[in-house]
């Protein structure tokens, strides 16, 4: 389900100098790894104009947020789209993906139509949560998408449950892929779930990336290890980190999770660290982050330093990025435009039945 | 032959597991071992890798169900004791009961609650706690009382498209007896009047409904006819034959065996006194567990919970009314 | 000067702070940054040391606030929003419940439930928990509806010995203003007669007392003169105060936010018809939010729960009846 | 707390050979580490005799549970002996024990009167439980020593609590010791429990005895990873592994965890090997543990294994060892018939009162 945006190759093969080579090495190895049919620097760029997109649509959000016509919160995953993108871009039709918070680009890749995106923060009564719920409670499980409850660390066990079916049904070559943040891998939910699918063994790769807030809790108040990878040992997964600001590194290390996942070795955490680039939602202003934590490597805008490379390296002119730019905001308006004109839910028409077995509703006077 | 409450809970699940291809049973030490009280006894056995054993781990035994439901399967999840389901009260309460309103995707997992009182089992081994599941929307809460609904109300359980809260009794498992399975069964959402009578309606479930009976016919020596509804599932709660049943006798006494703040008993009177009170000749009564936790001693334990005395006495003062 | 619902909180908190030194806040985000809704803004200056973000762990939260106070202390614990109280559940209804009676060491520990719905706030960030408290033994549950109870309760939960979950009211937070805080209030367990009248009792607590008062003033115009009982605390619930009110009355209509099966609706009516029931001249009647999640669309959610529109309605039925 | 019962010294100090320097060699290097004023024998011994008295009263309770004498389950620590009293040898007053299931060692040196377990599995109303709580569910908090609830995993962040309270209130040179099982460390409530300690770095020490049995469930659907141990640095606690059927080396590891708390280190994890050399209650004949593990040197007894050093190394001779059988026994008899001769809660009397303000308490009709 991997529905890849058509990728305009600004080099041509010939271009990939020695340098090129060189600052590409990274990304090289993960694509090798994860055995993409296509030369690193497509995948690269591929990467890059889904982070765009996640970036564009996001802002877009932002926007509406802040001209009142969002009811409810807007939580956004600025910075984390490396990370959130490579998610995603290891997935193929028949493998799960839960996301959480901060997975706008890994939704996208996997699948979910920009207009689901608009339709469930608009409201709109025809977006797959018809108004029931908003925000980044949405998703299409029939579509191996689950749909988040907020409740953190819920949805790793939920993930291990889906692959088990898929394992009971004689599917094959599948992955389920779900993400947590820092914060949420302190909750009960998450250490059951991250033991129960060792247990089952089944291939499951979870990437928490550490933004080094918890909304406004700074890591010394979420825990106090060292290294949030070392937990992977303690429940028999294989873990890495990753510096999530880097989208090559972030290709190659989540891609070798997945890969590794798929062809049947124990499950995989990754941990990825950045900084949260916007508040906790778009309410908050996030002053609590201190001027220092900003000048650290891991506050590193990685859709900026994905643009840099490119830019830098001669991979794409600064013309195709504009049109990219362009492309991208042309599908947000569009996604935005139809949903806003998309009547709301109302009382009456809606059915107030939380089964499916209608007889079986029992709602009293 | 003679079958027991809990055997048939065993012969359903063997059952199901036979029938549905869609069906495993996730739960502590219910593989090998067949559970902590026997109800998958040799399941294991006959049906290699569909009968589990899981980690201590509630959250993560409902969220797993959770998942493969979503994914087509018909997981069974055993809690060892009822009480330890409130550590999986989240996944229930907030995954399973909101997932097909959100995304019109059923969630059809069964989640097996052995439940109430016995002697000497304390406050966390004692609960019964059907009154958080039903208050919560999403949810199908069966509280079997008979052999027959215990075995044909865990097979309709598994069959139905959306998430169960099976509340099975403990203390019928070996006290209770059939002499066969049921071939028939009334469907999920329909009351049974397990006795009938004139004079008085007592309304309860699970195991209170063989206090109830006991107690009909005691006072039936004295020339009191009882009618005992049994309600099988508290959520749906057939109020219609609620209902029908104080229009015959005019009196209502609601018995059951949880904490009396709230629950079944409460939303019994509520129905009644809302859309049948004209039909009450005097005022609905209730008797429920006392409020604190369950005792541990005998002693406090039998004093604690209804029993066919308090039963009595307050049914007897109710008929005077 | 004038002060909000929400300030009210945050003013116990930091008196019980400043007189008692048992006193400690422990919930995510209720340092530096003063909380989510800012309930502790200011207090982890003030008070350093004693105003404690956590991680992510509600569980370990109350669990950690149990052995605090089993060894002196008074914590109050912030859950970010009620919903997330789920996952503490096991420690509040379990642990925290049941302590004092198996133990008799006392448990004074205050949970503040940030509760009930909002716009756009959906499933998981719109919960009316109550019930589930009420429920169990072992727990005090309140539910203020002013600004001055939210003050003058919030103080009493930490003064006592015994556990509270403090159900607080989101939509009250900044809608709710008094001049002042106040200087005396009615003991915990005793209920408010918010608006006296003579045709009709309506019992409710914490954000729809605000909307009973509406339709009260609303069907005084029409010449009906309705009561309005603010319960404060629905456990204990006073049921004398509603007695004597339905015998002022004869009617009774109760108005919760929370889902419709069993919940303090269906406890005050059954306590009406058990204890009451001569005294009642219709059918009593109850309005709940509905048996489905709570809706994020603004369309939904306004029709999900009552308001003034749907208990106006649901009063003048009553009142022909 | 720690109430020694008096240890008669059968061997004068002289007695301690170089092959018994080198037989307690373990011992002392713990000993020496947690600064005990005894000798190592001396420890060791009184170690062993509480070991002994701890099985006796074991074996009286599972004797009076096949009797028939006691309602509900009975629970027994047998084979866990070592780890258990290890747990408590090293608390004093104003220390936190939240013992759980197999502790009967621990709670007793800790202070525990033999009539408190006697009257709780027997139900005297003179119990600390007065017959609202049985068995292993019994404690005095007002002393220090909490009453577990059954939920696994609960009594972690009940322990954080209490020493956070010690602290609040300026009590210095304490620590919490908490068991709990193999099992147990799956659960949620576990995991919280175990980051909040380390985020509030009290002097905790966890002890984990992996028994390799929940119940009936072995070792391989209770967890994947590869060592138990390895779970401390996940979550910032010092973490190392004991062979729980060797008295010496429980003295030494834990004695030092306990000193290390208390010194100011992080929290400590200790995970102890043994076999529950008991059914999972006296309900179960355990006839689901294999005879190939029954050969594991975990399988040991570890009174047993203590008994024969101690016999052996001419630490103790038989006689002596008989006469503190006898008054084991005897105290245990005594405490038993102190229990049964009381009278049993009665329903007329007790109170129902579930809040100690008991103008609160609100019993409907
Ligand atoms: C169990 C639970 N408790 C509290 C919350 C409220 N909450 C929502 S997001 C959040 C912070 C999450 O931090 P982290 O996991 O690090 O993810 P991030 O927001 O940084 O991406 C909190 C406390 C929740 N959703 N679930
Ligand atoms: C949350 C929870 N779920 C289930 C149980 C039921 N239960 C009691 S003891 C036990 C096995 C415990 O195994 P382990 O932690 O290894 O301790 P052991 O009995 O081996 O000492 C189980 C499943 C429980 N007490 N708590
Ligand atoms: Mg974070
Ligand atoms: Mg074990």
């Amino acid at each position: 389900m991997c529905h890849s945006p058509e990728v305009k190759i600004i080099c041509a093969s010939s271009a990939l100098t020695t340098k090129l080579r060189f600052m590409l090495r990274t990304a090289e190895r993960g694509a090798n790894k994860v055995e993409t049919k296509r030369a690193p620097h497509e995948r690269y760029l591929e990467a890059f104009r889904w982070m765009l997109r996640a970036r564009t649509f996001e802002d877009k959000l932002a926007s509406l947020y802040r001209g009142g016509l969002i009811s409810g919160g807007v939580y956004l995953g600025r910075g984390q789209e490396a990370v959130s993108v490579a998610c995603g871009l290891f997935l193929q039709k028949g493998d799960i993906l839960a996301p959480l918070i901060r997975d706008q680009g890994a939704r996208m890749v996997f699948g979910e139509p920009l207009l689901d995106v608009a339709r469930t923060y608009l409201g709109s009564k025809h977006g797959p949560m018809r108004g029931r719920d908003g925000n980044i409670h949405r998703g299409r499980p029939a579509e191996g998408c689950m749909a988040m409850i907020s409740h953190l660390g819920a949805m790793v066990s939920v993930t291990v449950g889906a692959l088990m079916a898929k394992r009971f049904k004689g599917e094959r070559d599948f992955v389920g892929l779900t993400t947590i943040g820092e914060g949420g891998m302190s909750a009960g939910a998450w250490h059951e779930g991250m033991n129960i699918a060792a247990v089952e063994q089944v291939p499951l790769v979870v990437v928490a990336t550490n933004n080094h807030y918890a909304y406004s809790t700074p890591n010394e108040r979420e825990f106090a290890c060292h290294d949030l990878a070392d937990r992977a040992q303690g429940y028999g997964f294989e873990g890495c980190s990753v510096d999530g600001t880097d989208l090559a590194a972030c290709l190659d290390v989540i891609g070798s999770a997945v890969k590794r996942a798929r062809a049947g070795r124990p499950p995989q955490l990754v941990v990825a660290s950045t900084l949260r680039l916007a508040g906790h939602g778009e309410h908050d202003d996030a002053s609590y982050v201190t001027p220092e934590i900003r000048k650290e490597s891991f506050a590193q805008d990685s859709l900026k330093r994905a643009e840099a490379f490119l830019l830098e390296s001669n991979l794409i002119d600064p013309a195709t990025l504009e049109t990219w730019r362009d492309e991208a905001a042309a599908e947000v308006e569009d996604a935005v435009a139809t949903a806003q004109k998309e009547p709301a839910p109302e009382a009456e028409t809606e059915d107030w039945c939380a089964l499916s077995m209608r007889h079986l509703v029992d709602q009293p006077a | 032959m003679s079958i027991t409450y809990l055997e048939a809970i065993r012969e359903a699940q063997a059952r199901a597991l036979k029938e549905d291809d869609r069906v495993f049973i996730y739960g502590q030490d219910v593989g090998a071992f067949g559970g902590a009280f026997k109800a998958t006894k040799g399941l294991a056995k006959e049906y290699p890798g569909r009968v589990l054993d899981t980690p201590i781990s509630e959250d993560a035994m409902v969220g797993t169900a959770i998942g493969a439901a979503i994914e087509g399967m018909r997981p069974i999840v055993e809690m060892q004791f009822a009480d330890f389901s409130s550590v999986a009260l989240n996944q229930i309460l907030n995954n399973a009961g909101t997932h097909y309103w959100r995304t019109q995707v059923p969630c059809p997992i069964t989640v097996r609650l052995p439940s109430g009182g016995t002697k000497g089992s304390g406050p966390f081994h004692s609960q019964s706690m059907e009154a958080l599941y039903a208050h919560y929307p999403g949810l199908v809460v069966m509280t079997p009382a008979t052999v027959e609904d215990a075995y044909s109300m865990l097979l309709e359980a598994v069959s139905l498209d959306d998430p169960v809260v099976f509340c099975e009794h403990k203390y019928l498992y070996y006290h209770l007896k059939a002499d066969a399975l049921p071939t028939e069964s009334l469907p999920t959402g329909k009351a049974r009047i397990a006795r009938a009578g004139r004079d008085l309606t007592i309304v309860t479930y699970s195991a209170m409904v063989h206090e109830a009976i006991a107690v009909a016919e005691e006072l039936s020596r004295d020339g009191f006819e009882l009618e005992v509804v049994d309600l099988r599932s508290v959520k749906p709660l057939d109020t219609e034959t609620v209902l029908a049943s104080v229009a015959r006798t005019g009196r209502l006494l609601c018995v059951g065996e949880s904490f009396p703040w709230g629950g079944t008993n409460a939303e019994v009177i509520a129905r009644v006194a809302t859309e049948g009170f004209h039909l009450l000749d005097a005022a609905p009564a209730r008797i429920n567990a006392k409020d604190t936790p369950i005792p541990y001693h005998p002693n406090l334990w039998e004093a604690h919970r209804p029993n066919a005395k308090s039963i009595a006495a307050r049914a007897r003062q109710l008929l005077r009314e």
